[in-house]
């Protein structure tokens, strides 16, 4: 039991460092628009790829590196020590690239995996509807077959990105009369299209890092089907797969922003840190930050065996979004009344502590709700049954949606 | 046993409720939320019509003089409709630390003002992102004259006077303050819940006139305090079935795997907890009323009781009805968040419940000493 | 809004604190043998009845005083101020007899009435089943005609007081063919029937307060059924409902004995007391100490009014059976090591801690778990749906019992 | 990155287990919950044979020298069994007082005899209900002579050798004690759990043996806590564990409203945040598995990481396993109790859970200052 590479882990993990030390670029600290992180992220992406370092475990020939797992967690270590623009590809190269990687033809493997790796094209998902969360399945965007083509109608939600992305993922509902998991076709359609309307939707932060996406007879052609007509749920299943991976532990104040705060902070006229009742939630919180980290040493050590890590990945999630909300809330009242002041000028830390208290509620909802994710623990890890079924075997269109 | 409001209060109840309903909906409350007003005047104007602002002050200063229990009723409207007007700056803390210090002479000056809704008060302890104490509070008193910088102050930006707690020679003392005055400027900042409106206040060599006894102030705002707890706590329990409703309503009508989402025991026990916290919270606030009306000695111990139980209600109900409402629930359009901002404003406005619980337990060691 | 009687409330207060001063018997400390108990405990209800004190709501012709609710409580706090036996008559009185008030016929209840009002005969119920706790319309315990007779066999469980109870009320299955709530029938029984055998079940505090109670060709005459064949579901929440009602809080430590150990007890060589953690979980207790205590006087100003509470007095188990279950653990946290001695001699405030620990996990499950409550004050109080029966509408003898 | 236990170790584990399952069930260990003996002494044998009690002590004392990586592999092993042997106070406790603080010559004498099993060892530190500090500690020691009173003392009727923490004129001190001096007495006790014997004993003028340097007795006793809180968080995280694996195999099996108990969200989610904590105290035990095993000078924080997260997984684990078992949970019959019980000895054996909190932020505070 130890904390270290591998020799050819070692070996590796110096060539990204050396590789990382002589090309990511300077930046200097200024706010930026999104058209401008956007440029600077694919200039960082095409960087990359040109070397060699884009999507690091997908094939060669799709514009990876053919990596192992354990390579793919050092290069994102050494690569996260540095302020480089990151995010906007996520999506796309996490869940869409091994979707299509798994059910598109050769022909758009390669037309597709490349340029996406590259960041030369960014991709979006196009999944939750405003009446199917949690149960995604419950979907209803239309789509009907029209010659070679299919035309969509419909709303989703929740689709980040989706206002500078190319390229989305979609999945329909091509047959409402068969029950619902059994109705659905999947597809990849070109966000340019005409028929397809965007609009953000501002979150509680204020921030507005989704979208809603409406399509009005939205036309797709059928050899941008992914899967067989009907088998849209299980296409879905693989890039849901791909998405609890691709799930982290929150950002925002943790363990060491609240524990600095309570060193400068007082109560009762004495640093924050000597109050017991503060020391006793710190104490709960280290150790459950500590926990997750380690938790995550764990999953490495199974990849760099070469095991893949199960859906244990949810408990990051779960535990870290409470936290998260906890530690926010918890800041602000050791600020008392000064602690709503959202003022750049008066605020402490950056305002930290007031962007966790309003930022966490979407992250305890967002990628899976707490309860959908004790759903899957539950039966995945678990191996627990499932709730009873209201609408099992139940045509779609005839399962109950209001009273 | 009589531990229920009475006849009259109930139907004091219905009223209020029902102007709250049609004069401050929560759409006003956007209004106020998304707009660059301080306060919603019109709601304002109508709660001064209907009496609200004397409702505890007696007579002889120009209030109405029904009492505390009828404020009480009126704060757990005012909270489960999150009011966007002064009243809590003007009633529960300025004419509290009026009313708990001011001479006879203030008494009549200021009161009258107040209960008709002519002037706005507000109380201005906080100095920044931490706890206030007697020792850290650097705002200064000479000769009558105050310096320094308070912030938040709630509704600062729109009272015409304050209460200010400054250090002297004798210790921490409070002042009155005409915030009119040219010494003066109050700048709006930007807060957790734009619904309500704050201000950084500086004093510059700002005459103030001393209420109560030099060097007592502290003193004097632990009986404020403790009276605003209770009205603040039924704010916070308005504040908190307003929530539960809200997610009880969306939970019965969101239908999720071809059933109402509420038939789901992850949510249903959710809703219980809300409601059991509520429960509790409502009846430690009975006792608070209870305790504030009668002007009992067990004000202390009930004010902490029925702040620490509310401020735990409404921050687990306003949580947690995001939580019900999923992905609607955390954008702007929806109002879950106008009530979880709300709950942390009211949770930390009299000071953080970490504070609250010390002193409940300092109370009941002295009780039982 | 205030704490005083009504002038009536008052007069009756005093008439009954006159009573009490002049009756209560003298007792000796000393532990005493449960038959002792029962001599005792019948002995004091005898004296009430006689003078009109007993089973107070009920009608004077069934050996009640036909008082109302409000004088019920005042009878009931001002008798408990008193170290007087209780309990022993409690399920009797609190739930067969209002059972017997409903569904006998007169001549019985003025045979079995007095007789139970006046504790010469004591009564157990017997409803949970070793296969339906939780889910009590799933017993199995046979109830078949012969004859004017009905042939009793299965096994009780959970049944307090089985083994010196005279009668007790029994629900059982008279028809598996019909879906679990229609099939089922409602007795009264003579516990001294050839056939009847009790057996104690020793819980984990050691105490046994609960019997296994099994029932072998046991014979009750059809007279003695209570509702008609087929209509005992209905019967038994008749019972149950007044369950619900008698459900207190918790015995066992509370907010002023944690206050207390925190005053006398030292950690880091001051008294717990000072320490702000232990302050901070005080304050939590004495808040919902305080929110229960509060919330009972609600209850009965609403009985003062002449309002029937509902089944907000559920919330009392829930919250109080966590408290406990936390206050014994934590009292013994402030012990350290030494809190785990049982030993008369060594151990703090007469162990109270220690048995909370032990006793509070069956409070939290005895007379409904915590889970059946919430279930319970979400559709009663808060009107929400019931969930998804899985059972609803199929024949009792195809349910699935296992997988 | 390597953080997992290796091939060796897993197969240790493996034996282990399959040992204990067969020499050390839930129905040996009932034996001793309702008998009169104070430990296994069949299943005490086998681990001897096996060499356990000798898996971390160097060879040169007698031991196999193996390391502390396969003594944690053993402890969530005996944690998971709940065997009743005096395995944690010779191994943990005594062991590591004298490989801690022992001269040369006290480990070639002591250690040997708990390698082989020929000795059974223990630690006396606390003397009632209540935390001990180096203030309040009675037990007094003067010209090596040593007189008290301890308890209770685990296995300390049973044991044949104790180190005993008390006063001398130089501050607190450790002593090495033979318990079969004519002049100590030991008494069983009555404890929480039954399965694991404790005594009260008595100390009369009896020799001790200076360990370690007299008045470091609190900094020594720190040290031998921290070991043995990486130890016990592993037998806390075998039985959180085990608890987890019982309910879950109850709410798979029982039936009620026509399915399993394990379909209804209320029970799911249960089941989920046990497997939470048991899983985030895991990992936390590896930590302290190799801050133990590198000597790292982490091991501070890491002991007390583990130790408090496996406390608290435990007592969740334990507490809520009963409930899921409903009615027959509380029954003396069914097993959950015997988790239970042993959770709640295993969080205040090392001191109680609020102090341990304390002590992490204490040192955290060192190490970021």
């Amino acid at each position: 039991m130890d904390f270290n590479d591998t020799p050819a882990e070692a070996e590796f993990r110096a060539e990204v460092r050396t590789w990382l030390k002589a090309n990511v670029p300077h930046r200097d600290k200024a706010a930026e628009s999104e058209a401008e992180l956007i440029r600077r992220a694919k200039s960082w992406q095409a960087k990359k790829a040109d070397a060699g370092w884009a999507c690091l475990h997908w094939q060669k020939e799709y514009g990876g590196r053919s990596a192992s797992p354990i390579e793919s967690v050092i290069w994102q270590q050494e690569e996260s020590k540095y302020d480089v623009p990151a995010g906007i590809f996520a999506i796309g190269q996490g869940m869409c690239g091994p979707t299509m990687a798994t059910y598109a033809t050769e022909e758009q493997k390669q037309r597709y995996l490349p340029p996406m790796a590259r960041g030369d094209e960014i991709w979006c998902q196009l999944f939750s509807e405003p009446a199917a969360g949690s149960d995604l399945a419950g979907l209803r965007t239309k789509a009907e077959k029209d010659g070679d083509d299919w035309i969509i109608n419909g709303q989703k939600i929740w689709t980040s990105g989706a206002h500078y992305s190319d390229y989305g993922i979609l999945v329909t509902r091509s047959d409402p009369t068969v029950p619902k998991h059994q109705g659905l076709t999947f597809f990849f359609v070109d966000m340019k299209s005409p028929g397809i309307e965007i609009k953000p939707i501002k979150q509680i932060s204020g921030a507005s890092n989704f979208n809603e996406v409406y399509f009005t007879d939205v036309r797709i052609p059928d050899a941008h089907r992914l899967g067989e007509v009907g088998d849209g749920w299980r296409v879905s299943i693989t890039t849901l797969m791909n998405e609890r991976l691709a799930v982290g532990s929150a950002g925002g104040p943790d363990f060491a922003d609240i524990f600095r705060l309570a060193q400068n902070i007082e109560i009762n006229d004495q640093p924050a840190i000597k109050d017991r009742a503060v020391r006793d939630r710190l104490a709960t919180w280290y150790c459950e930050t500590n926990g997750l980290k380690f938790t995550k040493f764990r999953t490495q050590s199974a990849l760099s065996r070469g095991e893949t890590p199960g859906p244990e990945a949810s408990i990051a999630k779960i535990v870290s979004a409470k936290k998260l909300q906890d530690i926010g809330s918890f800041g602000m009242d050791l600020m008392e009344l000064g602690g709503i002041m959202m003022d750049e000028n008066v605020m402490l830390e950056d305002g930290m502590f007031q962007g966790a208290f309003l930022g966490a509620p979407g992250l305890r909802i967002a990628g899976g709700t707490d309860e959908i994710l004790r759903n899957i623990i539950a039966e995945r890890v678990l191996g627990l049954p499932q709730d009873i079924r209201a609408d099992k075997g139940v045509s779609f269109n005839e399962i109950p949606t209001s009273r | 046993m009589n531990f229920e409001f009475s006849e009259e209060q109930n139907m004091l109840r219905d009223q209020a409720r029902s102007f709250l309903a049609d004069k401050c909906s929560l759409r006003n409350v956007r209004e106020i939320l998304d707009g660059d007003a301080p306060f919603d005047a019109e709601a304002w104007r109508g709660m001064i019509e209907l009496g609200w602002t004397g409702t505890a002050i007696p007579e002889e200063y120009g209030g109405i003089g029904m009492g505390y229990l009828e404020l009480c009723v009126i704060a757990e409207e005012l909270g489960r409709s999150l009011a966007p007007t002064p009243f809590s700056s003007s009633v529960y803390l300025f004419a509290e630390a009026i009313l708990t210090a001011g001479s006879e002479e203030q008494k009549k000056q200021y009161l009258p003002g107040i209960a008709t809704g002519a002037t706005i008060g507000t109380l201005a302890v906080f100095e920044g992102p931490h706890a206030p104490s007697p020792k850290n509070i650097k705002a200064k008193a000479a000769n009558g004259l105050l310096s320094g910088e308070k912030m938040p102050v709630p509704d600062g930006d729109v009272a015409d006077f304050a209460v200010v707690a400054a250090n002297s020679d004798a210790g921490l003392s409070l002042y009155i303050v005409d915030l009119s005055d040219d010494s003066v400027t109050a700048q709006s900042i930007k807060t957790l819940d734009p619904t309500r409106s704050h201000a950084k206040i500086n004093l510059s060599e700002t005459p103030g006139e001393l209420l109560g006894n030099e060097g007592d102030g502290w003193n004097i705002l632990g009986q404020v305090f403790n009276a605003a707890a209770v009205l603040f706590a039924f704010e916070q329990v308005g504040g908190a079935q307003a929530a539960l409703d809200m997610g009880k309503e969306y939970a019965m009508t969101r239908f999720a795997f071809g059933r109402p989402i509420a038939t789901f025991q992850a949510i249903k026990h959710k809703l219980v907890d809300m409601y059991v916290a509520t429960e509790l919270a409502r009846s430690n606030c009975y006792y608070g009323a209870w305790a504030l009306d009668t002007h009992s000695t067990e004000l202390p111990i009930a004010a902490a009781t029925c702040r620490i139980s509310a401020t735990d209600a409404y921050h687990e109900s306003s949580k947690e009805n995001i939580q019900i409402h999923g992905g609607m629930g955390f954008t702007w359009e929806f109002d879950c968040h106008l009530f979880y901002r709300r709950s942390k404003l009211l949770s930390v406005n009299l000071g953080g419940e970490p504070r609250w619980k010390d002193m409940l337990i300092s109370r009941l060691e002295q009780a039982s000493a």
